[in-house]
């Protein structure tokens, strides 16, 4: 053993830091249109590449090109365009709205709109989505009002959730999102259960997980990738790798050794790499996984690369460990400027309406807010104190009867 | 009946009763269980009403609050309490919470079985309490049976409960009453009044504590295998001491403690799991908040030590009889 | 110096002392965590001493339990103390356990910091008191400091310590005092006599508790944000009421406790955690076993509700001073 | 959506159950020599292919055969064998000792001997095992005195851990053994902290994690997995697949759907699939990892199939729910015939010499045994009481002197 170099511990350490230029040389895409689609139901060891590679659709100049092209009507196209404008719409206003000390909290999913609603728009209205605090665009693409989510944002007497829940973690049934919540990953495993639950039933129902790239490293992760697995549970499984975990890099969670979509191999899953800031190809991946998981050929492990544009939260200062403009670097761009391009170029869509469609959609959501403000804002509005003591059981036992009366209720 | 019978009988009712009702956990498929507890159940109802998981206690707990959120009511078993820890991230901040914080849109009326407690030379990883640890998480309950008819009916209300239930089986007790005295020869079930167990459906509500045995000079406060070990402790005192049966932690019958308190104005409280912070702390407090003024003596606690379950010393470790029985003539003298 | 400082204060002065002291957390490496309490430390002392980790509170957890069996002594962040749980396992089972089942071969020099507590409007996820889990499971220290000169003397202190700690830091005191008035304006450090904070190292000893204010009339015990708090409820109850700070839960100290309590004949217990189980359960039963006949009325327990912390509620769930005013006064008429 | 199949729960089955014929078709095996054996510092992604496949060196016929044969001094393979002979022994005297009533419990790992054995010899002494409860080889091949590992067993006045722990839970840490514990998995990330202090120290010690394929499920193998891969920790991950849990087959662990190995594929970590019931073979992929790890270039998994030819414990009845004739019937034979043919083809042993060990390490056992069993078996000897009380905290507190005082102390 002598004369051997001393062991050392390796550290990972992003290529650039705040003063430095933003790269991205490490990460791998595939062209547009140059990675195959296999039969939804193949078996995944003859799908052992796809991990690697990177299904995209729209190339550079915004044509949809492919196997995976999904050949979607004109209609789907300009709904997704406006929930995603309208989410960032939305997330932009409620940001601000905290600035203003209106409320504790608020996250946005900038650069990341199209992952929540391609998948909202492709998915069955009786699926069920076990979302992530970064996929506020589901809701708005399926129609959830807005002046519910501001009001839960603000906690007010109109909360739908009764004040009970930090703002933007929602729960909507009838618009298949499952009640969200803090601990990351945790309702990973929810998904899948639910998923065998719709099988046990013979039911067509199907599940979607989300969680990101960082909490893949969470135990949770690999539990329910396995009961997916063992199980075949008709469930679709994603990951939506932003490069960023709050302050730490996706190479704290393995990405410096292989893919997100990787980890599916271990389970005998088949493992989708796909680019998140393309609609189409988030919709086109969505479905094969879908169309898998119907056929009860089981589940499907979705990598969705994109780039967390904005902060972590409103608690967070990205420029503190990244570069300031990192995100006008990254590779796969901007997914609302990459689907109008798209539309411009397909003759459906002009510089013009879109600056129409944003004015119009400003003033939707300000009318909006004001509505909800009416109703009043953190602190200056709120659900009845009784609430408190409400839903802890189904039926609340002597101790809450006791302690909602020692409050005076 | 056994325990293990009876629990078994518990859930072909209710498998038989109610199509949504599903069970799964490791072992208990084709082979039963490792305490046979699921015996017969897959090959009487099929593979998909009862079939073995993987070895993941948190992944077990997630799935089912997942079926659980989308209808189905499942009941799992994690092999040993000990093992149950992994999964108390899933216990306490998911299906604890599920219904409070989406407002009622979700709930998790998910029962998880776990065998429980000491007395069979498991050594500090087959024979821990947690319960205190699930009675300190809001929107959790935790049921504890110490017969074969409280058993079946415990379990049974706790399946049909629409909140998440934690019931912990004394494994101790699965085959015959104890009651402290491993000298002694084991006893089984048979002709114990509390066997005779009914075939069909009944439930015992969750929060109804039983008083099993009635006296005048304490209040003696039990659950699982410590109720017969009581039971002896109380005879050997010769100390006419009231037994309450808590049967369920949460809820909690906190009248028929402090009734009883209030009658006898001494209370004694017996478990076996480690003494500080455990659930006999709850109730020394709840009994001294409510019953301070009928209090003649100070209420104390008999319990495991604070230290893990040792193996050779199973018997120094565990509260038996004699302890209790000290306890309780040191109450008498104050 | 804040607390953020003085915490931060701590662990460069053992950086530097003891080469075998490395940090790891999430997002405490280069950023300097969340609420920036390792900040500089990684440009100081260089990567491998200080260093992000996976989202994986367990797995932080069981690689710190192995560096720490190598002999280094690993300081470890959990980002908020609600993400505890995953790890619970591997405190309980695995750090808590590891020198008593192996005879003292192997054992578990760690410390878990983990900010906690409310008052922040963090909402169920973020502002959690979960101490009463840890104070049950023998093996485990529990500390928590409520000023910034505790903070660093009882951090270094937790270092050093060759068990297990669990350290949890109050965020609502991070950056001042806050004596549960929401309505006034936030406080600073500034000019509090204990935000006076050595820069070198010191310590203070675990297991020893301080009165903060003494008198005659009742007892207080209280810890972390709760001793301001109380302190703003003495003088709002005009009541001679003696404060103790616990700071350290595990080892408790007891002898303090019992002298003050046997002085006074009254106690109220203050914590923000849920009162069902919590640690003021074991404080009660504690003061109750040991000073009964010292005892002119019932303990009092002023707590959080037994629901979930929620996000609009915060003030009415948060147990402020008004609330122990009055159970001081009840104490006080009995 | 009409006109579909309804979705169907799948539960995975073993393909033979008491009472019908055992089968192993399902197992793809490799033949001996087959597989290329690449530098130990090969990147991941140019060794995907082997988890699929099986290092094997010994043929049928006893042959060491292809590039993983580790060409051994005979001393060591005759140390092997020994100590192979030795662990079946000593289990077998001890299960029959706990069927007397001499303890609470009792494991075997008949079959499984030389995963143990030969990661012992392989490793240098200073490596440290985080052992499962089947490897009580590894303390054999290393030396622990056989009389501690009884008193161990028998909890007795002499019993090394003070009557603490479950028999077969031992700690032996001059031995490079860790602490084991009931409590599946916990230990595969501490293995992975103490290969990372290690590097940190920039000393030369590796690590070697072990856990069932069972226990692959749980989620603290992923974190251990993630850690390892992340910061490159110099250690072994080793996967026992002796194809039960329990009663579990390992199906329910996820093998109906790829190897264990394959794992590693998730983590950018080279993952191997071993005949475990060949020395030779279990000896040379430990050292092909240990290479890895000590040149720095970081962890991997070594999935070693087995089979598990006695029941769970001495509370199983494997009759139950496997045939009984099916470890007859697993293809990768029996660890100590194997070897003892390859020495015999080799001219270095005979059977008649076979015997001959076999009588003198029986003797040998017994004659510890009847050592271990004057000071005394569970319940007739006994630490001293107070033992309870210490090594809880560094330091009694109040609570342990009281409560030892409580106790007569
Ligand atoms: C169990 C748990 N651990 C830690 C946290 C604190 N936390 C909140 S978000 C976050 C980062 C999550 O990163 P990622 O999974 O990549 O999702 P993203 O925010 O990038 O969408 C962390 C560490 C938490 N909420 N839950
Ligand atoms: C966390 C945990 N869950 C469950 C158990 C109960 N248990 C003990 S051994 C075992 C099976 C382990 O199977 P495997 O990992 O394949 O190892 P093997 O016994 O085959 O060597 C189970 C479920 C346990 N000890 N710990
Ligand atoms: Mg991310
Ligand atoms: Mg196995």
């Amino acid at each position: 053993m002598s004369g051997r170099l001393p062991l050392q511990l390796h550290i990972p350490m992003p290529l650039s830091r705040p003063g430095q230029s933003p790269r991205f040389d490490h990460i791998n895409l595939s062209a547009a249109g140059e990675v195959r689609r296999p039969d939804p139901c193949t078996p995944e060891r003859e799908v052992r590449d796809l991990p690697q590679l990177l299904v995209r659709v729209l190339d550079d100049a915004g044509r949809a090109v492919g196997p995976w092209n999904p050949v979607l009507p004109d209609g789907i196209l300009m709904q997704a365009l406006r929930a995603m404008m309208q989410t960032r719409i939305f997330e932009d206003r409620m940001f601000r709205a905290h600035r203003q000390g209106k409320t504790s909290f608020f996250m946005k999913s900038t650069g990341e709109e199209a992952i929540g609603v391609a998948q909202a728009l492709a998915l069955a209205p009786d699926d069920m989505c076990f979302p992530t605090y970064r996929v506020q665009g589901w809701l708005i693409a399926r129609g959830y009002p807005l002046v519910d989510m501001m009001n839960q944002v603000y906690s007010n007497a109109h909360d739908p959730l009764k004040g009970r829940q930090l703002p933007v973690m929602y729960s909507a049934r009838d618009y298949g999102f499952y009640s969200l919540s803090g601990n990351l990953g945790n309702r990973f495993g929810h998904a899948v259960g639910w998923a065998m639950a719709s099988a046990y039933k013979g039911d067509h129902r199907i599940a979607l997980g989300i969680v990101g790239e960082g909490t893949t490293a969470e135990g949770g992760f690999h539990e329910a990738m396995t009961f997916a697995s063992v199980y075949r549970a008709p469930v679709i499984l994603a990951v939506t790798n932003n490069q960023w975990a709050i302050s730490s890099y996706a190479g704290i969670a393995g990405a410096e050794e292989t893919t997100f979509a990787a980890k599916a191999t271990g389970y005998g899953m088949p493992g989708l790499r796909v680019d998140g800031n393309d609609v189409l190809a988030v919709w086109a991946a969505t479905c094969w996984a879908a169309e898998r998981a119907r056929q009860n050929c089981g589940p499907s492990l979705i990598e969705f690369l994109t780039y967390r544009a904005a902060g972590h939260s409103t608690s967070d200062d990205p420029t503190r460990y990244r570069p300031a403009d990192e995100a006008a670097h990254w590779p796969l761009g901007d997914p609302i400027a990459r689907l109008k391009q798209h539309l411009i170029i397909q003759g459906l869509w002009s510089e013009a309406r879109h600056v129409q469609l944003e004015a119009e959609l400003q003033d939707e959501v300000r009318a909006v807010q004001k509505e909800a403000e009416a109703i009043g804002t953190l602190g200056q509005s709120k659900p009845p104190l009784d609430e408190m003591f409400e839903d802890v059981f189904k039926e609340a036992d002597w101790r809450l009867i006791e302690q909602r009366r020692e409050l005076g209720l | 009946m056994t325990m293990v019978q009876a629990l078994n009988s518990a859930l072909d009712v209710m498998l038989a009763r109610d199509p949504d009702i599903l069970i799964f956990g490791e072992d208990v498929g084709y082979f039963g269980g490792v305490f046979r507890v699921t015996d017969g159940l897959q090959q009487k109802y099929g593979a998909p009403r009862c079939f073995d998981a993987p070895i993941a206690e948190g992944g077990i707990i997630a799935t089912a609050i997942g079926m659980g959120a989308y209808g189905l009511r499942p009941v799992v078993e994690i092999q040993f309490a000990d093992y149950i820890l992994p999964a108390f991230d899933q216990l306490a901040s998911e299906a604890a919470r599920l219904r409070y914080r989406s407002n009622g849109e979700f709930w998790a009326p998910i029962t998880v079985r776990a065998p429980y407690g000491g007395g069979i030379f498991g050594g500090q990883t087959h024979s821990q309490s947690p319960e205190a640890l699930f009675a300190h998480v809001c929107g959790l309950k935790t049921v504890i049976p110490s017969n074969p008819f409280d058993a079946k009916g415990l379990l049974i209300a706790a399946i049909e409960c629409d909140d998440p239930v934690i019931f912990l089986e004394p494994k101790r007790l699965y085959h015959g009453p104890f009651d402290g005295h491993p000298e002694q020869a084991t006893r089984s079930w048979a002709g114990h009044p509390a066997a005779e167990v009914p075939e069909g459906y009944y439930n015992v509500p969750l929060g109804a504590a039983a008083i099993v045995r009635s006296g005048h000079d304490a209040t003696v406060l039990a659950y699982g295998t410590m109720v017969h070990v009581a039971l002896a402790g109380i005879a050997e005192s010769g100390i006419d001491a009231e037994l309450i049966d808590l049967r369920s932690l949460v809820p909690l019958d906190i009248d028929t403690i402090m009734a009883s308190v209030q009658k006898t104005g001494r209370c004694v409280i017996l478990h076996e799991a480690s003494r500080f912070g455990g659930f006999g702390a709850e109730l020394s407090a709840l009994v001294q908040e409510r019953c301070f003024y009928h209090l003649e003596s100070p209420i104390l606690r008999v319990t495991g030590w604070d230290t893990p379950y040792p193996h050779a010393f199973e018997w120094d470790y565990f509260p038996g009889p004699a302890r209790l029985a000290a306890a309780l003539r040191r109450v008498m003298e104050d």
